[in-house]
C-alpha cells in the first residue's frame, strides 16, 4: 500500500517536471493541462456517483455556476485567478446544496431524473440571463493578468492532486465508511445513526465545489465561455462517461477515464470525428455489460494488486 | 378572452403530442422499472425514417406510421434481447440500465450522423403551413392531425392493455412479476414485448415530431426530458396518469407566457419536475410509489 | 498482512485504496508542492518569421455541418474563389517571389467550443500563418479570443456584432458592418412607408431578437430608432430567444396577442426558417415582416415555398444587383463560372475577407504576423461591398463600416433592392398584400 | 422500581384510513425487558418505527428520559440512545462483519464538537479513546462473531446475521434496544443461545423492548408484556397475567381459527 502512496507522489513529481525537461509541444502541453482538470471533475462526480451511488446527470450546472462566477469576478473586480476559482467553486457548492438538499432524499433513477431537470433548468436560465452570462454569445475573459495558458498546466495538476487526495480521504476515513453504508442501504444506515442527509449533503457540497473550481479553470483556460456549452447536458454526460468508463467508485478509474476521453476527443477526433459518439456509446455498453468497474476493474483483473493476506 | 381560448386549444393539441411522446417511456418504466434513456434517440431515428420515406418514396408521414411501429418494435425487442436482458434486477440494475441505454442512445445518434450528417432536416408536406380557423382562432392542420393520431393511439393502447390477454399479462407483470410466474405467465416474453411496444410508441412519437419540428441527430434530448416530466407528473408507470401529466405540462408551458419570458417556457417543465419529485414522488395523480 | 481498512469493498476498489495515514502524508506533500509556483516560460519555437516560406498556410474553420452548414458552405465558396484567383498567377508576391497559398479548413460543426478548440489546434499545433474566421457572430466572438491570445491576424466575414470589436483586440478584423446599422436602415425604409401613409401611425412593433450580441445590436438599433421617432412607433413586444431554437410557438403566441403591425426579428438562417414556418402555420400576418438579414436565401425558398417567403424584408451586406461593373462584375462572373450559381452576400463576404487578408500579406511582403496586422489596420482598398471601399477603421475596433441595402422578396421570386434610393432596383411593397383585412 | 426510561404517550399512527397504531401508552424502566406481542398486522413494527424515530406519529409522542424522540430522523434517535434491529436483517452486504459494527461504533453516538470533518480523518483520531477496532472486536467477541470479523455478511448463517444485526445495534451504545423478532426463524438450539444473549445484554445495562412470536422466549425474558391487536393495546402486565387474559387468548385463538 505504501507503494501506491509513493507512486502517487512520484507521478505528481514527474508530471510537475515533465514539461520543463521534455520537448512537449505547446498544443499537447495545453491538452494535458486540460486533461488534469477533466480528471478532477470526474473524480468529483465520482464522490457522489461512485461513493454514495447517486448518479447525477446535472453536474454541468455546478461547472457552469463556478465558471461564470469566477469569470465575472475576474472581469469585474480583477480578482486573482485562484481566488476567483475558489469563490466560484464555493458558490457552485452552495448552489448544489440548494437543489441537492431536497432531491438527495430521492434514490436511484428518481434522483437521476431530478438532476436532469435541475441541469436543464439551470442551462435555460443561465442562457436567458444574458446580463450575467452573456446569453448565447457568452463571455470573454481578459487575456492578460491571470496565469498564462502555459502555466495553467500546473494549476490543473494541483486541481487533480487535490481531487485525488480528497478522494482518498473520503474513501478511507470514517466518512468513507458512512458513505458505503448509505450506498448499501440508506435506511439501515439511518438505524445505526448515520445521517444520510448530512453526509450526502457534505459529499454533494464537496463535489459541487470541486466541479465549480474546475469550471473556473476552464473559463481561464478557454478565455471564453458560453452558457450553452458550460451548462450543456453533454457536459454532465461527459463526467459520467469518464467515471464509468474508467471505473465507477474507484480512484484510478475516473483519471483513466479522463485520459481516454481526451485521447478520443483530441487525437481520434481530428481524423475520425464522425465516430466519437458511437465510440463512447459502445464503450459504455461494453463496460456495463462486462466490467462494471471499468478500465480500473480491467487493470485489477490483469494484475491483481492486492497483497495476499 | 379569445386569446385564452386560442392558448387553451393549442395546449390541448400540444398535450396530445406530449402524451404520445411519453407513452413509451412510461410503459417500459411501469413494467420493467427501467428508465429508457434511449427514448430520445428512438424518437430521432423515427423522424429520420419518416423523412427518408417521404423524400425517397414520397410516402406521406402519417402513412409511414405502421412502418415505423414495426421497425421500432423489432429494434426495441432486439435491444432488450441483446442488452437489457443481461442486467441485474433491482436497484443496482436500475442505475446500470440508465447508463447502458444512454450508451445505446449515443450509438443511435452516431449512426444517424454518419448516415445523414449533422444537418438540420425537415419534412415539407403540402399542408405543412396550412391552418384551419375555429371561432376566429386558427390552428395548424399538422398539429390537429398529430393530436388526433395521439388520441387514437392512446385509445388503442388502452384497449390493448385492458381487453387482450397479452395486455392483461403486461399489467399483471407490472404489478407483481413474481406471482405472475406462479400464475403461468411467461414473464420474460412479456418483458420483451413491452420493451418492443414501448420502443414502437417512441417511434410513433418520432413520426409525429418529424411533422412538427426540424431535426438533426441530437434531436430528442428535449423530448426525452419532457417525457420524464410527464411520467413523473402523472405518477411513474400509470398510463392514464401520463395523459393527465401531458395536459399539465402542456398547459403549464403554454400559459406560462403570461408569467415568464417565452424563452423560459421549457424550463417550466423541469422546475415542475423537481418540485413534484420532491413533494409528491408518486405524481400528481398516482398513488405514492416511493417510500 | 497489510489489509486496507474497508475490506468489504470489491477487489478492484480495494486494490486502489490506501490507508488513511498515507492519505495525510499525501495531503501534506501536495500542499508542499503547491507552494511552489507554476513555471512561466512557454515553448517559443516560431522560427524565423522574416524568411520567405515555400507556401503560406491560412487556417480557418467554418460550420460545414450542424445548423449553419449551408451558410458555412457558402463562405467556403468565397474563400476558395479568392485563394484560387490568387494562386492562379503563382500566389502572393513576397518581395519578388510568388508563394502559393493553402487553406487549412476544418469543420467546427456550428459549435462554439469546437470552433475555439480547432482554432487552438490550427494555431499552436499546425502553426498556420494567418487565420480566416468562421461564420456567425456567436462563433466568431468565441474564436476571435484565440487569435488575439496567440497574436495571429484574424480576418472574418461572419461576425457582425459590435461587441466583438469593442474588446480592444489588436488582431481581429471584420468585413461585416454593424448590425445596429442593419436595423436602422430597415427602419428608415419603414419610416418612408409610414410617411407615405402606407403604414399606421403609431405603428405597433414586435421586437424579437436572438439572445446573442448580434441580436442585442439589432435590438439596440430598433430601440434607438423608435425612441428618436417619438410617438410614431410603439414597441409592444420585446422578447429574446435562444440561438438554435426548435420551437417558437410560445414566443409567437405572445406576439399574436400583442397585435403588432411590424414583426421585426433578428435571426440566423435555421431559426428564421423554423420561426417563419410556425408563423405561417399559425396563420399570422403582419404588415411588415423581417428577419434581419434573412429572407432572400435560396434555401429559405426551398424550405418554405415561394408563398412562404413573399414580402419578407431583409437588409444585407451585399447584393449582386449592386452594380454590373468593375470589381462586382468580375466577382459575379468568376463566381458563376466556378460554381454555376449566383453569389449571395455570404459568398461575397467570404471572398472579401480572404481578399483583404491576401492583399495585406502582399503589401507586407512577408509572412511576419505583426507586419501583416499593421497592413490590415491601415488597409483601404476598392471593394465589391456597398460604398465601394473596404477598410477596418481603428475607431470601430477593426470592424468595417458601410451602408446596408434593403431588399424585399417578391412573389415572382426576385428580391430587388428597395432602399437606399440611389441603388434601388425595385419598388418596395407595404403593407403586406398577403394579409386579408 | 426506577424512574421510567422510555415513555410512549397516546401514540397513534395512521396510514390513510388504517389505524396501524391507535392510542397506545407504554413505559419502559431501566434494566427492564418489555415484551410486545400480538397477531400479525397488530401494529407492533409500526410502533417500533415510531419509537425509533423513523416514522412520525400521527399523534402522541415518545419520550426518552424526558426528551421527546418521536418525529425526528432515525439517526437522531440513535444518537439519543434508541436503536432498533429489523425483523428481516439488513446488514451492509459489501462491508465485512467488522466494518458493519464499526459503522455503528462511529456513528451511533451523538456527534461531539470535534465531530464531522475533523473527526472524519483530517486530524488524528482522539487519543483519549481506544482504537475503535478493539472496541468493535470486543462487541463481536461478546456477541460470538469474533472469528468471523473479516467475513462478508452473506457468508454467515441466518443466526449469524441476526447476531450481526444485534452487534451493530449494540455498537451504537444504546440505552434502549428495540429487537424485532430476533429469535423467530432460528432452530431451538440457536434460539435458546439467543435468549441467553438478550438476557446478558439486559444485565449489562441496556433496557430492551422486544417483538417476538416465539412465546417461550418472550415469556421467559420479559419483565412486562404489552399485547397489541388491530393497533390497540388490549392487555398488559406480567407474563403470567397476560397469558391468562381472556382477551389475549381470543385475539390469538380467534385469529388462528380463521
Amino acid at each position: 500500500m505504501k507503494r501506491q502512496a509513493g507512486g502517487f507522489v512520484l507521478a505528481l513529481a514527474v508530471l510537475w517536471v515533465a514539461p520543463l525537461v521534455l520537448p512537449i509541444g505547446d498544443y499537447t502541453h495545453n491538452i494535458i493541462g486540460l486533461t488534469f482538470m477533466f480528471a478532477a471533475t470526474a473524480l468529483a462526480w465520482n464522490w457522489l456517483g461512485g461513493y454514495v451511488g447517486q448518479i447525477s446527470f446535472g453536474h454541468a450546472a455546478m461547472f457552469g455556476v463556478g465558471g461564470f462566477v469566477a469569470a465575472r469576478l475576474i472581469i469585474a473586480f480583477g480578482l486573482p485567478t485562484g481566488v476567483a476559482w475558489v469563490v466560484g467553486g464555493l458558490t457552485a457548492g452552495a448552489y448544489a446544496l440548494v437543489w441537492g438538499h431536497p432531491t438527495l432524499r430521492l434514490r436511484g433513477p428518481y434522483f437521476s431524473i431530478a438532476t436532469i431537470g435541475v441541469g436543464e433548468a439551470s442551462r435555460l436560465i443561465a442562457t436567458y440571463w444574458s446580463g450575467f452570462t452573456g446569453g448565447s454569445s457568452g463571455l470573454s475573459l481578459p487575456l492578460s493578468g491571470g496565469p498564462t495558458k502555459y502555466q495553467l498546466y500546473w494549476y490543473g495538476l494541483y486541481l487533480l492532486a487535490a481531487a485525488v487526495v480528497i478522494s482518498y480521504w473520503l474513501r478511507t476515513s470514517r466518512i468513507g465508511l458512512a458513505l458505503l453504508a448509505i450506498k448499501e442501504d440508506v435506511e439501515a444506515a439511518g438505524d445505526v445513526g448515520v445521517s444520510a442527509t448530512r453526509y450526502q449533503n457534505l459529499v454533494l457540497f464537496l463535489s459541487g465545489t470541486m466541479v465549480g473550481v474546475c469550471g473556473g479553470f476552464y473559463a481561464s483556460y478557454q478565455a471564453f465561455i458560453d452558457p450553452q456549452d458550460m451548462f450543456s447536458f453533454d457536459r454532465s454526460i461527459s463526467l459520467i462517461l469518464m467515471a464509468v468508463i474508467g471505473g465507477i467508485g474507484t480512484i484510478l478509474g475516473p483519471v483513466l477515464g479522463a485520459v481516454v476521453l481526451v485521447i478520443i476527443q483530441e487525437f481520434l477526433l481530428a481524423s475520425y470525428s464522425d465516430y466519437y459518439l458511437g465510440l463512447y456509446g459502445t464503450l459504455l455498453v461494453l463496460i456495463i455489460l462486462f466490467e462494471p468497474l471499468g478500465l480500473a476493474g480491467l487493470l485489477a483483473r490483469l494484475k491483481p494488486l492486492r497483497s495476499t493476506p | 378572452m379569445r386569446e385564452v381560448f386560442t392558448l387553451a386549444v393549442s395546449a390541448v393539441l400540444l398535450a396530445g403530442f406530449y402524451a404520445a411522446m411519453a407513452y413509451g417511456l412510461g410503459l417500459i418504466y411501469g413494467v420493467l422499472r427501467i428508465v429508457n434513456l434511449a427514448h430520445g434517440g428512438i424518437i430521432m431515428a423515427a423522424a429520420y425514417l419518416t423523412w427518408q420515406l417521404f423524400e425517397r418514396f414520397g410516402v406521406d408521414p402519417y402513412i409511414a406510421i405502421p412502418v415505423a411501429l414495426v421497425v421500432f418494435f423489432a429494434l426495441g425487442a432486439g435491444i432488450y434481447l441483446g442488452l437489457v436482458r443481461f442486467l441485474p434486477r433491482g436497484p443496482a440494475g436500475a442505475v446500470q440500465s440508465l447508463l447502458l441505454l444512454f450508451g445505446v442512445w449515443l450509438i443511435i445518434r452516431n449512426v444517424a450522423y454518419l448516415l445523414f450528417t449533422g444537418n438540420e432536416q425537415a419534412i415539407h408536406t403540402s399542408y405543412a403551413t396550412r391552418s384551419v380557423t375555429v371561432f376566429g382562432s386558427s390552428f395548424s392542420v399538422t398539429r390537429i392531425l398529430v393530436f388526433a393520431i395521439a388520441v387514437v393511439a392512446l385509445l388503442l393502447l388502452h384497449l390493448l392493455l385492458t381487453r387482450t390477454y397479452l395486455g392483461k399479462a403486461i399489467r399483471a407483470v407490472a404489478q407483481n412479476p413474481d406471482s405472475c410466474t406462479l400464475a403461468g405467465i411467461d414473464v420474460e416474453r412479456v418483458r420483451i414485448f413491452t420493451f418492443g411496444l414501448g420502443t414502437a410508441l417512441a417511434g410513433l412519437a418520432g413520426v409525429l415530431a418529424s411533422t412538427l419540428f426540424a431535426f438533426n441527430p441530437s434531436f430528442g434530448a428535449a423530448e426525452l426530458l419532457k417525457s420524464f416530466v410527464i411520467i413523473v407528473l402523472g405518477g411513474l408507470g400509470s398510463i392514464v396518469g401520463i395523459a393527465l401529466g401531458a395536459c399539465v405540462l402542456a398547459f403549464a408551458e403554454v400559459f406560462s407566457i403570461y408569467v415568464v419570458p417565452p424563452y423560459l417556457t421549457s424550463a417550466v417543465g423541469f422546475v415542475l419536475l423537481v418540485v413534484v419529485l420532491v413533494l409528491r414522488p408518486g405524481g400528481l395523480f398516482g398513488q405514492r410509489v416511493l417510500r | 498482512m497489510d489489509w486496507p481498512k474497508w475490506t468489504g469493498v470489491p477487489l478492484a476498489e480495494v486494490s486502489l485504496l490506501m490507508p488513511s495515514r498515507l492519505a495525510k502524508i499525501l495531503a501534506l506533500s501536495t500542499i508542499l508542492v503547491t507552494a511552489g509556483c507554476a513555471p512561466s516560460q512557454g515553448n517559443d519555437d516560431d522560427g524565423d518569421s522574416s524568411a520567405i516560406p515555400s507556401k503560406i498556410v491560412i487556417g480557418s474553420t467554418l460550420p460545414l455541418t450542424g445548423s449553419e452548414s449551408k451558410t458555412g458552405g457558402r463562405f467556403k465558396q468565397g474563400y476558395d474563389l479568392a485563394i484560387e484567383q490568387e494562386n492562379a498567377d503563382g500566389g502572393v508576391d513576397l518581395g519578388g517571389k510568388k508563394v502559393p497559398v493553402e487553406l487549412n479548413l476544418l469543420d467546427d460543426t456550428t459549435d462554439q467550443a469546437k470552433a475555439v478548440n480547432l482554432a487552438q489546434r490550427l494555431i499552436t499545433q499546425d502553426k498556420v500563418n494567418f487565420f480566416l474566421g468562421t461564420y456567425s457572430t456567436a462563433l466568431v466572438e468565441a474564436q476571435s479570443t484565440v487569435a488575439e491570445q496567440n497574436k495571429i491576424p484574424y480576418v472574418n466575414g461572419g461576425g457582425a456584432a459590435t461587441s466583438i470589436y469593442a474588446k480592444g483586440f489588436q488582431w481581429v478584423f471584420g468585413t461585416l458592418a454593424p448590425v445596429e446599422n442593419l436595423a436602422n436602415t430597415e427602419m428608415e425604409w419603414i419610416d418612408q412607408q409610414q410617411a407615405a401613409g402606407k403604414l399606421p401611425k403609431p405603428a405597433r412593433v414586435a421586437l424579437i431578437w436572438e439572445n446573442t450580441s448580434h441580436g442585442k445590436d439589432f435590438r439596440k438599433g430598433i430601440q434607438d430608432f423608435t425612441r428618436a421617432h417619438g410617438t410614431n412607433y410603439q414597441v409592444v413586444t420585446d422578447e429574446s430567444f435562444a440561438l438554435d431554437g426548435k420551437d417558437f410557438s410560445a414566443i409567437l403566441s405572445k406576439v399574436r396577442a400583442a397585435k403588432p403591425d411590424l414583426f421585426m426579428v433578428d435571426a440566423h438562417l435555421p431559426d428564421f426558417i423554423t420561426m417563419q414556418r410556425q408563423y405561417l402555420s399559425s396563420n399570422m400576418c403582419t404588415k411588415v415582416l423581417t428577419y434581419g438579414a434573412r429572407g432572400s436565401e435560396a434555401d429559405a425558398r426551398t424550405a418554405l415555398g415561394q408563398d412562404g417567403v413573399s414580402y419578407v424584408l431583409s437588409a444585407v451586406w451585399w447584393n449582386k444587383q449592386l452594380g454590373n461593373t468593375g470589381l462586382n462584375k468580375a466577382f459575379v462572373d468568376s463566381f458563376k463560372a466556378k460554381y454555376g450559381t449566383d453569389p449571395e452576400w455570404y459568398q461575397a463576404q467570404g471572398y472579401e475577407a480572404a481578399r483583404a487578408l491576401l492583399t495585406s500579406i502582399a503589401k507586407a511582403g512577408s509572412v511576419d504576423k505583426s507586419k501583416v496586422r499593421d497592413q490590415l489596420a491601415g488597409l483601404d482598398i476598392e471593394s465589391i461591398l456597398p460604398g465601394g471601399r473596404l477598410s477596418f477603421p481603428a475607431a470601430n475596433g477593426g470592424q468595417a463600416d458601410y451602408p446596408f441595402v434593403v431588399q424585399q422578396n417578391l412573389p415572382d421570386g426576385t428580391s430587388p433592392i428597395v432602399y437606399p434610393a440611389d441603388v434601388a432596383t425595385g419598388q418596395g411593397v407595404a403593407p403586406n398584400p398577403n394579409c386579408k383585412g | 422500581m426506577s424512574a421510567p426510561l422510555l415513555v410512549g404517550e397516546r401514540v397513534s399512527r395512521h396510514f390513510g384510513g388504517l389505524r396501524a397504531v391507535d392510542n397506545v401508552d407504554f413505559t419502559l424502566h431501566d434494566g427492564q425487558i418489555l415484551g410486545l406481542i400480538g397477531p400479525n398486522g397488530a401494529g407492533k413494527t409500526t410502533l417500533f418505527s415510531v419509537a425509533a424515530g423513523s416514522l412520525r406519529p400521527t399523534s402522541g409522542r415518545v419520550l426518552l428520559a424526558g426528551t421527546p424522540v418521536s418525529g425526528r430522523s432515525a439517526a437522531r434517535s440513535v444518537h439519543l440512545g434508541i436503536c432498533r434491529t429489523h425483523q428481516i436483517v439488513r446488514p451492509f452486504a459489501r462491508l465485512t462483519v467488522l466494518d458493519n459494527v464499526l459503522v455503528g461504533l462511529h456513528y451511533g453516538r451523538p456527534p461531539g464538537p470535534r465531530s464531522g470533518l475533523l473527526r472524519g480523518g483530517l486530524l488524528r483520531r482522539d487519543h483519549r479513546r481506544r482504537d475503535p477496532r478493539d472496541a468493535a472486536m470486543e462487541i463481536l467477541d461478546f456477541i460470538g462473531l469474533a472469528d468471523r470479523a473479516t467475513r462478508l455478511p452473506g457468508e454467515l448463517t441466518l443466526a449469524g446475521r441476526k447476531r450481526l444485526e444485534v452487534a451493530r445495534a449494540l455498537a451504537t451504545g444504546p440505552r434502549v434496544l428495540l429487537l424485532d423478532e430476533v429469535v423467530a426463524g432460528l432452530n431451538p438450539v440457536e434460539a435458546s443461545r439467543f435468549v441467553d444473549l438478550i438476557r446478558q445484554i439486559r444485565d449489562r445495562g441496556t433496557a430492551i423492548i422486544m417483538i417476538e412470536h416465539v412465546m417461550h422466549a418472550v415469556m421467559s425474558l420479559s419483565d412486562h408484556i404489552i399485547v397489541l391487536d388491530h393497533g390497540r393495546k388490549i392487555a398488559e402486565g406480567t407474563p403470567e397475567l397476560v397469558a391468562a387474559d381472556p382477551l389475549v387468548i381470543e385475539a390469538y385463538l380467534g385469529r388462528s381459527d380463521a
